[in-house]
């Protein structure tokens, strides 16, 4: 069974839940299973946003992701301290390392420092940074098609926001960029 | 000239919100860009101590109780 | 040097859950500092409703109650009947107390329930994600008037102090605002005004107090002040609506 | 001490006051109306306080400000006036604030009718409040029972934090009987000490709260509630059994239909029929082990209710297949007569025979 | 047609307007906040209305007036929302007005918390208005299943002129999952006649009243309800069985439980034990007869909820002491993981090898 | 010769179950009569309350429902939202509307709701047996005010045509008696002058009718009115509170 | 002198509640303390019909539309 | 097992309920068991009211008479019709003869009639005429001790209203010299 099982978190603002909607939408373009499930609890007000997003080719049963993560995308360090240890063993971490400066502490996993808010800066637009953690994502995990994420925020972002696409893309290539030369190196 | 008043804040009480800011009548009060605070925020500072008359807007404006105001 | 400004003791000494710039911390802080003041911290109770204020009985260095959602009145009543001599209050929002809490507030106004109110008003449901409020401005947009609240459709926003002043049994009842240094000056005024008419045993007292919700809004803070004062202060008008009191005092 | 002729809503308000309650709010609603009425007399003159809500919300709202302050409070009501207390009895077991809520059903659903009915037994025992949570559940079948339980309702009220529930229907709300008011010893109550009275500078604000915004906490708040539940299921069972012995037949009803019965089975047996009587004191906990005491030789159990049959639910669940279930009841507000119980069981066992 | 992305929340919404859903009357509560918030935005593109009420009650009055003339109405809550609404629910069922009603829970007692939570099983099932009345309870376990049952359950209350509730969690009004309108075709459902419309002069008034005043005339009319209940319990069961042949234990849950338990399933189903689930659908009425279907090797019965446990009564009714039930959960809001089900069932198997 | 008074055809030919000598058959009647010569009888759809005129919905010779006690004005808005040209009114006691069911009333004329509300005022709660109402008089004795109502304990009467006269949804409210024939008279007109608000889409009209209740106030019927004459009115003065079809008519 | 009015009772609707009576301007109507009716109360009637003017008082006080009222 | 079961009933107004309850009383008085029930329901509006009184020795298991009533007292005819039927055979039914011209319509019960209103006319008092039947009454069935009952109404009146006693005494004896007379002739 192919099952990706990803915890995306970070602050709100960050752009956490849309980069989990994509993933999500992106996965149910390519006729798979999905299912995003956002934290909606009183720990929003403080700031902190978290989702859980699945896709396999199974029909999905608990929909939670806990515990038995195959990836994470982590945005800030509140959320590196709460989610690492939720990756099984040879899981996947990307982590914001222009935000984070702490280390991963396990060593049974694969980690990305993906200075994601770094290169989105010098895009010019520090939102995006959230596109550049997307697409080192995908360049680890494949979990889908970068054309089905880039086709689902088309969709998200209407003709109005259209315009926005190319730095989007630019970014998440970017980020692809970045994720496949620590493969290399590492 | 000698200040009149004199603003402490509990910089990790701030959550940043910039409303003393606004409410300073000298303009004295900023938000520190360099600090992040332990709840995350940049914490507001008084830029220009000296000029501080200790009028309380800034503190009476403080959602936060961050502010303790002296007068001399 | 004199401290001429200080946290106040009515307050526990913890960061509240308020978002960054949310007026409710204001209204904390002159609520509990009239409660420092009039002396009565250790002889008050206080009705948190819920709201965003939900954890007003985390803040408040007092006795607390949480009563469910518009109830608080009817709570605070059940206190003050079984302990008449303590000093009984509640903290409510608009959509607490205006909306689902419409008949109890009315009916303890009515009974001349001697208990006090500060009811805050920004306009909109803050804690459940920004909905509208009976009390949400005509034009506002809000997650259930997405397009601007409709006065043919929802109706005009409902004044509770106007509304309140004509129940006989309401004593003191006033409107202010924490736009601004003056009016927060203002505003404590009137909280301990309606507190100690409590103390005087004259009956129901409530001060509605003009706040912001900048989250739900989505205006920065200090903006948010301005958004309140040119829009809100010309609908919802500053000053006193009823004073027992000084009636009383024309009577004679 | 002389016993006394009183109407069974008065005699509950008689009761209440005995027990030590001085507060009590509640709203006009047929036919439990004299027991506000008793109140606003009575309560007065022992210092205590009778306050006319503006609804059955506001009412048990009330009752929770007044039993977070420590009071002995009651309030009462009817069907209708029960369902709208629900979300307020939800919050007083989520806050563990103890008091005496009397419910004289009526026929419903809806408006219904005002007529005797016992159709709230779902709402008494499961509630429609949201969340976890049980009351102790007296049903009292005279007026003088209603008495004791009255008594009994506020010290275990206060000894479990909980709300108690006291039910009754327009016969027993509205019958008279002589009664005697015997004053207990109270049980070994714990202080209140967690009541909100003013700290008085000597103590750390006291809370009273239903809130858990942290799922965990809730979550041990439930374990520790549930816990509580558990030790009143295995403590306060009550019921009466009669005739159970060599018993062919066992009526299971509570309250007026408990009599009833008890009419049916006495006609039956001094025409030589075996039958007993169960009757459920407590439907919260339902008395489970009362039934562990049905003989051998008994094959059916025959629920008697004023309502198309609700118990019959906690019958299935203790009796776990081991007997026929039988049902008879009227309903709406109608009273079953000895003679449809009688039929009823001489139907049963004769088709059985 | 496509699948879309869609929060369940959001999904109940658009289905609720495929189904001919014209008005929604909401207060809001997280975790369901969405479906007003949906409904505001959407229904007036169809010509129809969202009114935010003062509150629940008021929300459920406007439906009452609503489905009085003949409208499909919908209003939606959580837990202590739909507390509240329980005197108005009664006063459905007595009037026979068809609705749709959804709880997504969370958890209590009182103000709880605002996370996901089972613990209104008892308030679903068994309601907390007053007389005996029943509403056909749903409860769907996926985004895409909420899309059907609430298309279905308009179908239903029409049938029947019954409130139908559509019950979930946080978890399934907050997650997205793709779903797929598929407009079926309506039963065939009977005329209005009943609504009060305006008599436009050619009839006689039309009466939408749930009080008898008369006992003996209301009787008949609980009769009459208890027909169409009893047919329903015959004709509505719903569940989803799996794996049921030669199971060992079979683990009864429902909803986002059902979804985390057949992960549990499969995950030891796969460590070669035999684990079935059976899924109740419909949790009134109860799905008796999938009970019916499990095999003799079946010597346990694993209870499943978020709560402290209130199914359970529903399974000790239908399984008559035949099997061993256990139980296990969490509740206050703490979703039960995976591993805990596993662990609990090989504690029971294990402890009985 | 000319027939100048026969029964209306806005009410069924029955009997009502009202006690002799009781308002309610006159405000039935007057209600009944606007409806008929307004010609809305086709298309009216009442609300009964609960309350001695539960059963009014077999006297109204139109579609009724009936509503839970209190929640009358918000079944009248789920009605009126689902058929916006139907005629939509509710007739309510003052234990329904004043008590139990303020938060309906008032926000159904916070949101303009366009339907019409017959208020009756008996001063107590009729069918239950003559318990304190909010609107009980000081001193007058009910059975749950055994010593006449006590002000101190219990609060001042609430005047509802002057507290909902204060919101701005609120297009007509008027209080009217039904002590004498003038009074009658202009009860009636009143509550037409509100119907012809609803038909002219103007938003939310309410009548109070100062009722009698013999029964429980232990008055025979003629001196019932003469009661009320003297005690209520006095308390609850006749007149028009609001009527936004004026105020708009002055603003032009 | 001719009467004016002409008043009708349903007698067997009336409850006897005397109201007619007292707004009768010219005190023409009683109660019929002889006839129980069908509801079991003595119904009102008309005295003194030649002095009815039909100015319809009794009708407007009456709760139970017992009274028709016609003018010449 | 000695065994009262007695229904009463006529208009509101009529003392009917007060019948009961000082029947009721004045059986509590002798140590019986006694229950008294009265109806509330809407009825009650259009002016009727019964009620249903049992005195026995042994505990009272149902409160509610009906259909198996020792004695009826019945002060107008809409009650004589409606309860007529509940007497068992043998059962004595006590009938109001002043407002009820109709008789009996049973052969298999014992009939008084009284013309308690007449009576209590020429006492002076038409408001006694309760106990006029109640005299009656406990003539007929001996179900309480005379004594008791007046007792009963001497607690009832209190100090307030002491001075009516003799007014309701003599009422009450004249009923049982009217029962008692009936009894030797009929
Ligand atoms: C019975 C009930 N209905 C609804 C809710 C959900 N709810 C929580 S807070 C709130 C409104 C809060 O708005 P307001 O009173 O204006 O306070 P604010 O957050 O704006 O300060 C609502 C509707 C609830 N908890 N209980
Ligand atoms: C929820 C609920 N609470 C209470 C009652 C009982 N009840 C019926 S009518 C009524 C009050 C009636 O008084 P009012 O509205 O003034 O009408 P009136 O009889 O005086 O005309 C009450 C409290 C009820 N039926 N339902
Ligand atoms: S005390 Fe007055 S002058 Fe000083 S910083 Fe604050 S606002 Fe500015
Ligand atoms: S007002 Fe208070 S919280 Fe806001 S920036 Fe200034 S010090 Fe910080
Ligand atoms: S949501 Fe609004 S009202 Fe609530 S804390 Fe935030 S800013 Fe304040
Ligand atoms: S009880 Fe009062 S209000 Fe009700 S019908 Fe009788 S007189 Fe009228
Ligand atoms: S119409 Fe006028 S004059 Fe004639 S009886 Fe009636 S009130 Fe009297
Ligand atoms: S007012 Fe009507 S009911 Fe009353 S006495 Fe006259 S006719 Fe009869
Ligand atoms: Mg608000
Ligand atoms: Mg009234």
């Amino acid at each position: 069974m192919n099952s990706e099982r990803t915890i995306l978190a970070g602050f709100g603002g960050q752009g956490v839940m849309l980069m989990g909607q994509l993933l999500t939408q992106a996965g149910m373009f390519e006729g798979k299973e999905v299912s995003f499930l956002p934290s909606y609890g009183p720990e929003m007000r403080g700031g902190t946003a978290n989702c859980g997003v699945i896709i396999q080719t199974e029909p999905i049963s608990s929909p939670v992701v806990e515990g038995n993560a195959t990836s994470e995308i982590i945005m800030n360090l509140p959320s590196l301290l709460k989610f690492e240890k939720d990756l099984i063993p040879g899981g996947k971490l990307l982590i914001n390392s222009s935000l984070i400066e702490r280390k991963a502490s396990r060593s049974d996993i694969e980690v990305y420092y993906i200075p994601s808010s770094d290169i989105a800066n010098e895009l010019g637009n520090t939102r995006v940074s959230n596109m550049v953690m997307l697409g080192a994502f995908i360049e680890v995990t494949g979990a889908v098609d970068s054309e089905n994420v880039f086709h689902a925020l088309e969709e998200r972002l209407g003709e109005e926001k259209a315009h926005l696409m190319e730095i989007n893309r630019d970014a998440f290539e970017r980020g692809m960029e970045c994720a496949r030369k620590q493969r290399t190196n590492g | 000239m000698a200040a009149k008043g004199k603003v402490t804040f509990s910089r990790d009480l701030c959550k940043g919100c910039g409303l003393c800011v606004s409410a300073c009548p000298l303009k004295i009060l900023e938000m520190d860009r360099e600090t992040i605070n332990e709840k995350g925020y940049n914490p507001a500072y008084c830029a220009d101590p000296q000029k501080c008359i200790g009028c309380a807007n800034c503190a009476m404006m403080c959602p936060d109780q961050v502010i303790t105001v002296e007068r001399f | 040097m004199a401290v001429v400004f200080e946290r106040t003791k009515g307050l526990r000494p913890v960061s509240t859950h308020y978002c960054p710039g949310c007026t409710h911390g204001i209204i904390h802080r002159l609520t509990a500092e009239a409660l420092e003041e009039l002396g009565v911290l250790d002889r008050a109770i206080g009705v948190a409703p819920v709201g965003c204020s939900v954890l007003a009985y985390n803040y408040f260095n007092c006795d607390m109650q949480e009563a469910a959602h518009g109830r608080a009145p009817a709570v605070a009543t059940g206190i003050k009947r079984v302990l008449p001599d303590k000093f009984v209050f509640t903290y409510q929002g608009d959509g607490d107390l205006a909306s689902i809490g419409t008949a109890e507030v009315v009916h303890a106004a009515h009974r001349g329930e001697n208990i006090s109110i500060v009811f805050v008003n920004n306009a909109i449901y803050g804690m459940t994600g920004g909905q509208m409020a009976p009390t949400t401005l005509a034009g506002q947009r809000t997650t259930t008037s997405p397009l601007g609240r409709d006065p043919l459709h929802a109706g005009y926003p409902i004044r509770i102090a106007e509304m309140l002043a004509m129940i006989p049994g309401a004593a003191f009842i006033e409107r202010v605002s924490v736009d601004s240094p003056a009016n927060v000056r203002k505003a404590k005024k009137a909280i301990k005004r309606a507190f100690e008419i409590q103390l005087e045993g004259k009956g129901f007292s409530l001060v509605e107090v003009l706040s912001t919700c900048p989250t739900n809004w989505g205006i920065e803070p200090p903006l948010a002040l301005k958004w309140l004062r040119e829009n809100m202060i010309p609908y919802y008008p500053l000053g006193n609506f009823r004073d027992k009191t000084k009636e009383e005092a024309t009577d004679e | 001490m002389a016993k006394i002729l009183m109407k069974g809503n008065e005699a509950v308000g008689e009761a209440a006051i005995r027990a030590g309650c001085r507060f009590f709010f509640g709203y006009p609603i047929t036919p439990q109306s004299e027991l506000p009425e008793y109140m606003s007399l009575h309560l007065p003159k022992v210092g205590g306080v009778y306050l006319q809500a503006e609804s059955e919300i506001a009412a048990i709202n009330m009752v929770y400000g007044a039993a977070g302050c420590g009071a002995r409070v009651m309030t009462g009501s009817s069907s209708p006036g029960i369902a709208l207390k629900q979300e307020g009895i939800s919050y007083m077991a989520g806050a563990e604030l103890p008091c005496v809520i009397v419910n004289m059903m009526r026929g419903g659903p809806g408006l219904g009718s005002i007529q005797p009915a016992q159709s709230d037994y779902f709402q008494s025992t499961r509630g429609g409040g949201d969340g976890d949570y049980r009351l102790l559940v007296y049903a009292p079948a005279s007026v003088q029972e209603m008495v004791d339980y009255v008594q009994i309702a506020f010290d275990k009220a206060d000894k479990y934090r909980n709300p108690v529930l006291v039910v009754g229907d327009g016969v027993i709300g509205q019958m008279m009987e002589p009664v005697e008011f015997v004053s207990k010893p109270a049980e070994n109550l714990p202080e209140k000490d967690w009541a909100t009275t003013g700290t008085g500078g000597k103590r750390e604000p006291n809370i009273i709260n239903s809130l858990y915004l942290d799922a965990e906490k809730l979550e041990r708040h439930n374990i520790h509630l549930s816990k509580k539940y558990s030790y009143m299921q295995e403590n306060e069972q009550r019921w009466e059994a009669t005739g159970l012995e060599g018993a062919e037949l066992v009526i299971v009803a509570y309250g007026t239909t408990a009599r009833i019965a008890r009419s049916a089975m006495d006609n039956l047996n001094k025409k030589g029929w075996k039958i007993g009587l169960l009757r459920p004191i407590t439907l919260w906990p339902f008395p489970e082990k009362g039934f562990q005491l049905l003989d051998e030789t008994t094959k059916h159990l025959l629920v008697v209710e004023m309502s198309m049959g609700q118990m019959i639910d906690d019958v299935r669940i203790v009796n776990e297949g081991k007997r026929k279930i039988h049902f008879t009841g009227r309903s709406g507000g109608v009273i079953p007569s000895t003679s449809l119980i009688e039929e009823k069981i001489l139907e049963i066992l004769e088709r059985s025979e």
